[in-house]
């Protein structure tokens, strides 16, 4: 998932970037808040079905309609970004965190341990990152944990390059030499200079993966190897009302506003974070 | 870099490939061994027999130990046997020979609209960094990134498909006109998601050979118009957006898998999709295989395009 | 004899418009037929912007404020279209030939992309112009060299490209802005010598740019020297060099080595800084730095004045009272005559 | 596919028999809208690919409806599905121990390449299928076949048979032409040669996504009728209902086969084609569980499940089950008393168990299929009401399969259809797969599936099959949800159309209304 980066990678601009960082974790937060308190704030029970009240188009009690069980599509909305946010956000976080550890690991231990990180690498890379996934949800079954696994195994390798990269680079200076001549431990140098190096990118690397994990995550449930009923997710409800797209549209162009909505509100963090951390 | 030195370099990472192809194909044929359920059952169905599973075991040659059937996989693997679907009526070969002109066409196109849409963005944005294009264009690009491709491909069959009637609902062609007509749609749903990569990476490249030493001085030795973008700026932008080939291909794959189920194209990514829906393992097995040996080529073939482009770069 | 290039009252403006800031401002000089002439100063003095104004080329965020500038054509100054100047009246050799050479070119066909585009040159024309080119900047083998990549070459060969990518529009000026700063001491004077053949075969002009006064002593006729953005003080090298008539242009001689001047010794340095473009004083900017200021300095006009009893013009208050003993700088280095490139 | 009937099932075995099928299916003939068709074409959708070329290999929905086209049959459905009708066969006649059967074959019957369809021919294709490797056991009864002329075949068996006429009007009984025209079978079968309305032409991509293209045969024996209708019949396949509904509203497919009620409710009413429904989608319950243990909970459960309300759901393509076994299958006779939804009584008997623990309970079920998870879901909240606790275990199919057969699920919704003309079919089905997995007591399944399958007497029959049908509603391990239909949709301008209940429709008295 190396690729998504050169989004982020522009000259900072003037400004700190904190209007679109509080804007987007605004976002993010309220869109979060907002899927506990589905039911309340809607005043419709997003599971509930009545089929008395089936395909409702948007008006003011149903936001968003209703749809082929006569199930409130804003509630639902909600609470999927419930099940969508905290996915997305783990399926990055967790790949960015073996990377780092993996990457300090090739950095440090240069000899047949970095090689074997690397080339492990190297093989994953040569699998496009939706296959694999397919693939590892096909070999572990449907589901949010084969997701998180299929996520984690795809797209650590772009931290893993980078950490290796400024570990390198950083224990050729002179001060880092210093810092463990001195004592201080791998993991106090990997805290105080390697990961502060490393940062800013990894930063722009994680939210275009938290984006991309999303639309994964979407995509699998979509084709019915990703989140299924009675869980709610974005993708599923797209698949769910896509028979009814004609006449019914609303069911699954919401959902997919949302997805839109979230990649946009993660965008405006990581231009933002980016920018601070640049300064 | 000398026509023997490149020569030699293409060589070296041919060779460069091949354990890499070894060791995945330990993984696909190790993924058959670590996949729960017995293929044995797979094959008989339901009713079967103790006696015809033990049968059926000693015909795939499951009963041998796991080295002598990985050779064995090799050696099917090198003669274009990759076994058949799980119904048994179609070998996956045939399914992959008549499968991969629907995604190659698939990706040609899209990678054509790539990138126009890219390099007419880019060319555009890069006019003057900052200004209200290029920060329109950035806004469009990250829209671009959050759509999931699966969704704008059922809206677009919805949206445009169906009111103008001048696109298939679905399905691929039988002569080169309908053919591109089939892949255009599907062709924009996943360009549109890889595009603003491409676009971002040019963007930058342009902006940078624009403001470079080397275009200020050919300016001064009185280069201009279309020669001076070509070859002052086009050639030297592409040299970043060409090392992101490969993962720009893989990202393209990714999108094509999702976008051929959408449209219903009867490509690689529709197989394997459908493959990991009805768990058929020898489907999944081969097109793994068959997706990242292209990956692997891709990889090679980049590494040359960018020794091709950037004589810099070491061979 | 009429100038062939004259820049007039040149200002240079960056930042916003409400707040601008000007690197350059009311810079001018004039460069004659055949003539090689030096343009010095500190860094920051403005001394690249002004040449790189000449060409149009000026970086992102650099605008041009005011100014004429004027090129000869048919006999008589005329102000210019930077387009049309660059393919024929200007060629620019650039400071740092690693990055001024195009990587993804080769040799032979960056010498000319030039006249190849403008006069529709065939590939053939071109390369065997590219080779006589590469050959005129004294190129070993320029045949086998037009076929190399630019990452090929050492420092000097890709400053000889560079040159040679100049000639190609066969300019009547050549400005070269620091043209052997990135280079050895070695290269620098074959580089040097060859400019200065090619002036004398071609009868070019050169303007040069340059922090080095030695190399001016050496090349140029005539020399400009600027401070802050402004010329300070403008006039013949042999002037100049013996008997500056602006106590910065005194200031910066004596700061630069001789061959007499012993290791052990310091450098006689200018108290204080250049100004940046931010903070400049009022009247003369040389002023707050200068031994022999006065208060009416600070209300000083930039303007160049004629110097009484010297060929040299310029911008000191005080060019009348301060005309101290000459410098002996002959010994300094010889100007460049016979010897080859 | 389904769970546990072999997907050969949704053939739901032709037809059989006269005397039990009732008229079906809309009505032939447009709405009168008056819309028109540019070409003679007729463009079909479905979801399922052909299982292959050859007859022996027919097993879905695909090829019941394709191989028909391609090859003819002897006999044909009745378009009501009330018994069998002339096809190549003009006539048949059997002797009196019904193991001869003559049958005289119409002198117009020729083969797409211009050849006659002759005795040889069909003697020929007799030998084909009872020799085939995956249907061959449905004609393990021919002991020989012979042409004493041109125009006639007798067919010895080796027992009685009354069943062999129904058994010809199935998509394996493809007619070929003697020893495959001289080719080897494989070279035969990659563009075959049949006596059926439509030529083979192409089959492209064969697979999820194939397309098949057939053209008027000039030498099919409708010809002088007129028949077939149409020029060209494209098949195209797509895994894809949704978007092939798209496809069919925006005029680029003239007909879908094995439309869903979701897409059904998508059209004007007089596009859908309905036929009766004839599919049993039950709920299976696991009584080697602990909880379900107690027929007072199965009990519970069953009465406690408002099939009108799921039936709603998927309005006009289901109806509520009255009974575990499929409607419209020659025997199939409803339980004594048909389930009924009664809270009340759900929640006496809830209260009559003997262990009053909170019941929490898992269900597997297909999640690919919307229509299976639709209808989970509801049974989720109607279970709800009785106080049991529903865990929704979606999963793929395999998943389902193997998880289902490890006794994984408490619960399973699964499909259950005839493969042979007869409700004994299914019946046998349920003993030999569900009873096991449900743990249910066989013995009265048992004795009442040999005494219907033994006997000629219709009576007899359908005396067991109700025995059956009480005995499960007693013990409630396998619980009728509803039974489906599958339908068609058909553009306005098509006519002549008819649906059957077993998939199967006339396509060569298909018409398309031309501008001309």
């Amino acid at each position: 998932m190396a690729l998504v980066q050169v989004l982020g990678r522009r000259r900072a601009r003037r400004g700190s970037g904190a209007t679109a960082l509080v804007t987007g974790a605004v976002l993010l937060t309220l869109l979060l808040a907002a899927s506990f308190a589905a039911g309340a704030l809607t005043g419709h029970d997003p599971a509930l079905t009545d089929l008395t009240a089936r395909f409702r188009p948007p008006t003011a009690e149903h936001w968003f309609g209703t749809d082929q069980l006569g199930r409130d599509v804003f509630a639902r909305v909600l609470v999927a970004a419930g099940t969508d946010l905290p996915l997305a956000l783990l399926g990055a976080a967790v790949p960015a965190v073996i990377g780092i550890v993996l990457g300090a690991l090739a950095g440090y231990a240069r000899g047949w341990i970095g090689t074997a990180v690397m080339r492990l690498a190297d093989l994953i890379q040569a699998f496009p990152s939706y296959i694999l996934l397919i693939v590892l949800v096909f070999l572990l079954g449907p589901g949010a944990g084969s997701f998180l696994v299929g996520a984690a195994v795809g797209a650590w390798v772009t931290y893993a390059r980078l950490v290796r990269g400024v570990v390198l680079r950083l224990r050729e200076l002179d001060y880092v030499r210093a810092a463990q001549a001195a004592g201080l431990g791998h993991t106090r140098v990997l805290l105080r200079h390697v990961l502060p190096n490393a940062l800013p990118q990894a930063v722009v690397y994680a939210a275009s993966d938290i984006v991309l994990a999303l639309s994964y995550l979407a995509a699998l449930s979509y084709l019915g190897l990703g989140i299924q009923a009675p869980g709610i997710e974005w993708g599923q409800m797209i698949a769910e009302g896509q028979p009814f797209l004609r006449n019914q549209w609303w069911v699954s162009v919401m959902p997919g506003l949302a997805i839109i909505l979230v990649g946009v509100a993660v965008r405006l963090i990581a231009g933002g974070l980016e920018r601070r951390l640049q300064r | 870099m000398t026509g023997r030195g490149r020569f030699w370099f293409v060589g070296r990472r041919l060779l460069q490939a091949i354990p890499l192809t070894l060791v995945l194909l330990l993984l696909v044929f190790a993924m058959l061994k670590v996949v729960p359920g017995d293929p044995a059952l797979q094959v008989a169905g339901p009713r079967a027999s103790a006696a015809t599973l033990q049968a059926i075991r000693v015909h795939l040659g499951l009963d041998q130990p796991v080295w002598l059937q990985f050779v064995h996989y090799l050696g099917r693997v090198a003669t274009g046997d990759l076994g058949t679907t799980a119904t048994g009526s179609t070998k996956v070969s045939t399914l992959i020979a008549s499968g991969t002109p629907v995604t190659l066409v698939l990706l040609a196109v899209s990678t054509v609209f790539t990138v126009v849409i890219a390099g007419a963005t880019a060319l555009l944005a890069a006019r003057r960094p900052d200004g209200l294009a290029d920060r329109l264009i950035n806004v469009v690009a990250a829209f671009g990134v959050g759509v999931p491709t699966f969704w704008l491909g059922i809206v677009l069959l919805a949206g445009v498909a169906l009111p103008t009637g001048a696109f298939p609902i679905g399905g691929w062609g039988d002569t080169p006109a309908t053919v591109l007509r089939a892949a255009v749609l599907p062709a924009l749903a996943l360009s549109v998601s890889v595009a603003p990569v491409l676009m971002a990476s040019l963007r930058s490249g342009i902006v940078e050979a624009r403001r470079s030493e080397y275009h200020a001085a050919a300016q001064a030795a009185g280069v201009r118009g279309w020669t001076l973008t070509r070859r002052f700026v086009l050639r030297n932008a592409a040299v970043p957006p060409v090392s992101l080939l490969a993962a720009l291909t893989t990202l393209l794959l990714s999108g094509a898998v999702v976008v051929e189920s959408t449209f219903g194209l009867p490509g690689l990514g529709l197989s394997l999709t459908q493959a990991a829906q009805n768990r058929d393992f020898n489907v999944i097995q081969g097109l793994t295989l068959v997706f990242s040996l292209a990956v692997v080529a891709v990889n090679l073939v980049g590494d040359v395009l960018v020794a091709l482009l950037d004589p810099r770069v070491e061979v | 004899m009429t100038p062939v290039l004259r820049i007039t009252d040149l200002v240079l403006e960056t930042g916003t418009a409400d707040a601008p800031l000007r690197p350059v401002s009311h810079a001018g000089f004039e460069v004659a037929h055949g003539e090689a002439f030096g343009l010095v100063g500190e860094s920051g003095s403005g001394k690249s912007l002004t040449l790189r104004a000449v060409t149009g080329l000026l970086p992102e965020g650099v605008r041009q404020a005011g100014g004429t500038l004027e090129l000869e054509r048919d006999g008589a100054l005329r102000p210019y279209r930077f387009a049309e100047a660059r393919g024929r009246g200007i060629g620019m050799v650039f400071q740092e030939p690693m990055t001024a050479l195009n990587p993804t070119m080769r040799i032979g066909d960056l010498v000319t992309a030039g006249p190849r585009a403008r006069h529709g040159w065939s590939r053939r024309t071109a390369r065997s112009r590219a080779v006589d080119l590469l050959a005129e900047v004294g190129m070993p083998d320029p045949a086998a060299q037009a076929r190399m990549w630019p990452h090929q070459l050492s420092g000097g060969l890709r400053q000889r490209v560079m040159i040679a990518m100049a000639l190609a529009t066969e300019p009547s000026v050549l400005l070269c802005d620091e043209p052997t700063t990135a280079l050895d001491v070695a290269v620098q004077d074959q580089i040097l010598r060859l400019l200065h053949r090619i002036r004398v075969e071609r009868g070019l002009s050169i303007v040069f740019v340059t922090h080095d006064l030695g190399v001016v002593r050496r090349l140029c006729d005539r020399v400009a020297v600027m401070y802050a953005g402004q010329v300070v003080e403008t006039g013949t090298v042999d002037e100049v060099f013996t008997r500056p008539t602006h106590p910065y242009s005194a200031g910066l001689l004596r700061s630069m080595p001789t061959p007499d001047t012993p290791r052990d010794r310091p450098l006689a340095a200018i108290p204080g800084g250049q100004p940046g473009a931010a903070d400049r004083p009022e009247g003369c900017r040389f002023a707050p730095r200068c031994a022999h200021a006065l208060p009416a300095c600070a209300g000083l006009a930039h303007t160049l004045a004629e110097v009484p009893g010297s060929p040299s013009r310029s911008a000191c208050l005080r060019v009348a009272d301060l005309g101290g003993p000459p410098l002996d700088r002959k010994a300094l280095v010889s100007p460049l005559g016979g010897g080859t490139a | 596919m389904n769970t546990w009937t072999k997907p050969a099932a949704a053939l739901a075995a032709a037809a059989l028999v006269a005397g039990c099928g009732s008229g079906t299916g809309g009505a032939a003939g447009g709405s009168g809208t008056g819309a028109v068709k540019a070409d003679n074409d007729l463009v079909i959708g479905r979801t399922v690919a052909v299982d292959g070329m050859s007859g022996d290999s027919c097993y879905g929905a695909g090829s019941i409806s394709t191989m028909p086209m391609i090859y003819g049959n002897l006999l044909t459905n009745k378009p009501d599905g009330s018994g069998v009708q002339p096809g190549i066969a003009a006539s048949y006649d059997y002797d009196a121990s019904a193991r001869t059967y003559t049958f005289h074959l119409r002198e117009d019957a020729g083969f797409s390449d211009g050849s006659p369809v002759t005795g040889k021919d069909v003697a020929f294709s007799f030998e084909q299928w009872r020799d085939g490797k995956t249907s061959g056991a449905y004609y393990d009864m021919v002991k020989s076949a012979e042409a004493p002329d041109e125009h006639t075949v007798v067919v010895h068996l080796t027992r009685p048979d009354t069943f062999l006429p129904a058994l010809l009007t199935w998509c394996t009984s493809t007619v070929y032409p003697h020893d495959y025209a001289g080719k080897k079978p494989e070279e035969f079968f990659t563009k075959p040669i049949g006596a059926g309305p439509f030529a083979f032409v192409s089959w492209q991509n064969p697979g999820p996504s194939e397309t098949i293209t057939l053209k008027k045969n000039p030498h099919y024996y409708g010809a002088a009728k007129g028949e077939p209708h149409v020029d060209t019949v494209i098949t195209k396949t797509s895994a894809d209902a949704a978007q092939q509904m798209l496809a069919f509203q925006g005029g680029q497919l003239d007909l879908i086969e094995g439309l869903t009620a979701d897409e059904g409710n998508q059209l004007p009413a007089e596009q859908a084609r309905i036929p009766k429904p004839s599919q049993a989608r039950d709920l299976m319950l696991n009584s080697k569980r602990p909880a379900l243990a107690d027929v007072n909970l199965r009990k519970a459960i069953s009465a406690a499940i408002d099939r009108q309300a799921l039936a709603s759901v998927q309005q006009g393509y289901v109806v509520p089950a009255t009974g575990m076994l499929p409607t419209n299958v020659p025997n199939s006779v409803p339980p004594t008393t048909p389930y009924t939804f009664d809270l009340a009584a759900a929640k006496a008997l809830m209260a009559k168990r003997a262990d009053q623990k909170p019941v929490t309970l898992t269900l597997g079920f297909e999640g690919a299929s919307s229509t299976l998870t639709t209808m989970a879901q509801l049974l989720r909240d109607q279970l709800a009401q009785i106080g049991v606790d529903v865990t929704l275990k979606p999963s793929d199919s395999a998943t389902v399969y193997s998880q289902g057969q490890s006794g994984d699920y408490d619960m399973l919704i699964s499909d259950l259809s005839a493969i042979s003309p007869t409700v004994f079919d299914p019946i046998s089905f349920v003993l030999a797969a569900w009873s096991p997995w449900t743990g249910a007591d066989s013995a009265l399944l048992k004795e009442k599936f040999t005494e219907g399958t033994t006997t000629t007497e219709d009576s007899v029959k359908d005396a067991a099959v109700r025995a059956i049908q009480d005995d499960a509603q007693a013990q409630s391990t396998v619980i009728g949800l509803v039974n489906m239909s599958t339908a068609f949709a058909v553009a306005d301008y098509v006519e002549g159309f008819t649906a059957t209940p077993f998939l199967s429709y006339d396509a060569a008295a298909v018409r398309i209304r031309t501008g001309s």
